[in-house]
């Protein structure tokens, strides 16, 4: 399934951010999205996610194919790692969570509650998350952030596997995660500040 | 004549709204002027009402009007959803506040007017109680627009507070008239125009009602004006913040 | 001035509230235009300075 | 869309609430009104099936801004919003799951506080039946208002400015039912009138509550 983007402006509330963002992501590949803080590295992710509507330009991809994570988890402290898990399986509709559970050694901690985990636990926890999504493009907002140097790996190990199975990712990072088949993609190239071209009230009047 | 939708580009609303503006103004306070003063002053006494007859020239302009700046704004807010017609989610901000004051006249020369005639300044009536629900509708619809910062998404949330509101208010309406029986006298201004009320207080009242009615769109002309000023400061600042 | 009777309180109160009310709108928006013309003025004058 | 109800009535249960408070608030509504109004139980009886309503009412009022805010928070709603769930059907079953752990418990608290005020005996079928019957548009229409201003901070007393004109028809009938069945009078018209102000809301609010989630997910 590859992911191909093509001329597309995205915006942030009433401005515009990013204009002309074109690239493509092979099955097996991951691009690694670097930019300034505020540059648009998530308004981009969640246009690609469908939650933010893009103000020009395409997104070409399967239907139901991108699966969005963001620095917030969506994971609930009061449910326990296997509930958690069964409720994101029962949203998006896969049957068994095992495959997730194994993958990232959460077997000892499924009836922990999620509140009472470290935040590699966590992270791990959300990787799992996205593992049960069943999607391939993964769409990572800065997946890394307050994990030490041992959850990081892990984390770029688990991010290796899932490119080897043929899926995709496109990450917002800092860190160098050490991925093979890895494409980078500075996205300041494409910061276009202006107002939303669709807001009439950019030009003068009487 | 160039479509409506030629408008949606505020330019064009701002020179066109400057042009008709005094016009506008101008009627309006020729109507109320003529209307107010002729129903004040040349009318006779009503035999039953008395004097108090005199208070119909405002409180039922403004009652209609409060109705019909709702309804203006259902429209704005349909128009704004269907076509994203900015200056029309404008229009309709710029309405309620209009639209609000003359429901409370309604309601203040409604109450004021029933003291003498049933007794206590405010009656479960109906009628009035439904002009009190329309008046929270307003309040909610204005507190909305002030609670969100993006334009945008201000405009979105409030046209669909707006056309909920409608059905619910259309619902209360009725609701009401379920659970009180009312006071108020019949439709003073029915369209068929069978005689409810004498022509000599007619013709004063309609000309009221013109006034009010101008008065509303000279205001609203003048306050989207200043929305969509407000709208560029905006814009201008965010592009300045942006460097 | 007509002989409004006992009722003169009523009618001459309700007619006051009326107009204060419409004169309440009426100079609310025109202050509120001034206030935010002089601002969008401030702006765009620094605006074409600075441009 | 099951996983999402389980998850909200387990989250309830665990996070006890849910179901607790506004049954509490009901309770001391309830009780506090004699003391405002007077022990007089005439009084208290002809007052009862609207006092019992209002507070049922203001029970669902106090527990709508955590219907959405929770998810909004911890980005449960991005991700939801990004799955196969459709917002429709998330506005549904979070308007279901509001009345579960608060509707129904209001209902069937009511005849028991209906004692306190002496409600007639005739009256206890026919507030059953109304509560029954209304308490579900007052979480539709609830979810609705809380979805207009989730994205909203401190949104919770601008939600109550917005929502209880929109349970005024509700309450109307709804009081309306009980007081003429307490009287022993004929009260299947106002009944039928909640049960189709609580059908149009099941049927028309979710989408509108859709449409204002996604505006606020941009």
């Amino acid at each position: 399934m590859t992911l191909r983007v093509v001329d597309l402006a995205c915006a942030r509330g009433p401005a515009q951010i990013l204009a002309g963002v074109t690239f493509a992501v092979a099955p097996g590949e991951a691009l690694i999205l670097r930019g300034a803080n505020g540059s648009g590295k998530t308004t981009l992710l969640r246009t690609l996610a469908g939650l933010t509507p893009p103000l020009a330009g395409e997104i070409i991809t399967a239907p139901d194919a991108i699966a969005y994570a963001a620095h917030a988890d969506g994971l609930k402290s009061q449910l326990s790692v296997g509930e958690n898990l069964a409720f994101w399986a029962g949203v998006f509709g896969t049957k068994d969570t095992s495959a997730a559970i194994d993958a990232f050694h959460l077997g000892p901690l499924l009836d922990r509650r999620a509140g009472e985990m470290s935040a590699g636990q966590k992270r791990r926890l959300s990787l799992a998350r996205l593992l049960v999504t069943g999607r391939p493009i993964w769409c990572l907002d800065e997946p890394t952030v307050s994990l030490d140097a041992e959850n990081v790996a892990r984390f770029a190990a688990a991010v290796t596997a899932h490119l080897g199975m043929g899926g995709s990712a496109i990450i917002a990072t800092h860190i160098d995660l050490g991925l093979p088949m890895a494409q980078t993609l500075d996205i300041t190239q494409f910061v276009a500040k202006r107002i939303r071209a669709d807001d009439p009230f950019a030009e003068a009047m009487g | 004549m160039n479509s409506i939708w030629e408008y949606a580009n505020p330019r064009k609303f701002m020179a066109t709204s400057a042009f008709l503006l005094p016009w506008v103004a101008g009627l309006a306070a020729i109507c109320l002027v003529v209307g107010l003063v002729w129903g004040f002053f040349f009318t006779p006494d009503d035999f039953r009402q008395g004097s108090t007859v005199k208070i119909i020239y405002i409180h039922v302009p403004a009652a209609i009007m409060a109705v019909n700046a709702w309804l203006m704004m259902l429209v704005t807010s349909l128009i704004w959803v269907i076509r994203r017609h900015h200056v029309s989610a404008l229009a309709a901000k710029a309405a309620a506040p209009v639209g609000m004051v003359f429901t409370v006249i309604a309601l203040a020369t409604g109450a004021i007017w029933g003291q003498p005639m049933w007794g206590t300044w405010w009656e479960w009536d109906p009628r009035l109680t439904s002009f009190l629900i329309l008046f929270l509708f307003y309040l909610g619809y204005m507190a909305l627009w002030e609670a969100i910062e993006n334009p945008d998404s201000a405009a979105d949330l409030t046209s669909v507070l707006c056309l909920v509101g409608s059905v619910f208010a259309v619902i209360s309406r009725y609701a009401l008239l379920f659970w009180n029986q009312g006071l108020h006298q019949g439709a003073t201004l029915s369209l068929d125009k069978e005689q409810n009320i004498a022509n000599v207080f007619w013709y004063p009242l309609v000309i009221a009602l013109c006034g009010f009615g101008f008065l509303f769109l000279a205001l609203v002309l003048y306050r989207t004006q200043t929305e969509i000023r407000a709208r560029r400061l905006k814009a201008l600042i965010a592009q300045e913040r942006m460097g | 001035m007509p002989d409004l009777g006992k009722y003169a309180v009523y009618v001459l109160s309700s007619y006051a509230v009326t107009l204060g009310l419409l004169a309440a709108i009426i100079l609310a928006s025109i202050w509120q235009a001034r206030r935010v013309r002089a601002r969008l003025e401030a702006v765009e004058s620094r605006r074409d300075r600075g441009a | 869309m099951i996983a999402l109800l389980k998850r909200d009535l387990m989250l309830a249960i665990r996070a006890g609430g849910g179901f607790g408070l506004s049954l509490a608030f009901f309770l001391i509504f309830t009780t506090l009104v004699p003391f405002g109004v007077g022990p007089q139980t005439g009084v208290l009886a002809t007052i009862a099936p609207g006092i019992l309503w209002l507070g049922a009412l203001l029970a669902c009022l106090l527990s709508l801004d955590r219907i959405f805010q929770l998810d909004w928070e911890d980005g449960t709603l991005d991700l939801i919003a990004t799955s196969p769930v459709p917002l429709e059907g998330l506005a549904a079953i979070k308007a279901l799951a509001h009345w579960l752990t608060t509707g129904l418990p209001l209902v069937v608290a009511a005849p028991a506080l209906g004692l306190l005020l002496n409600l007639p005996a005739a009256g206890y079928l026919w507030l059953i039946a109304s509560l029954l019957l209304g308490t579900p548009a007052l979480s539709a229409i609830g979810t609705f208002g809380a979805a207009l201003t989730v994205g909203i901070k401190r949104g919770g007393l601008l939600l109550s400015l917005l929502v209880l004109p929109l349970y005024m028809p509700t309450l109307i009938f709804g009081a309306l039912c009980v007081v003429r069945g307490a009287a022993g009078q004929e009260a299947l018209t106002p009944l039928l009138l909640v049960a189709g102000i609580t059908l149009g809301s099941l049927a028309i609010l979710p989408f509108a509550a859709a449409a204002a989630l996604r505006v606020n997910l941009r």
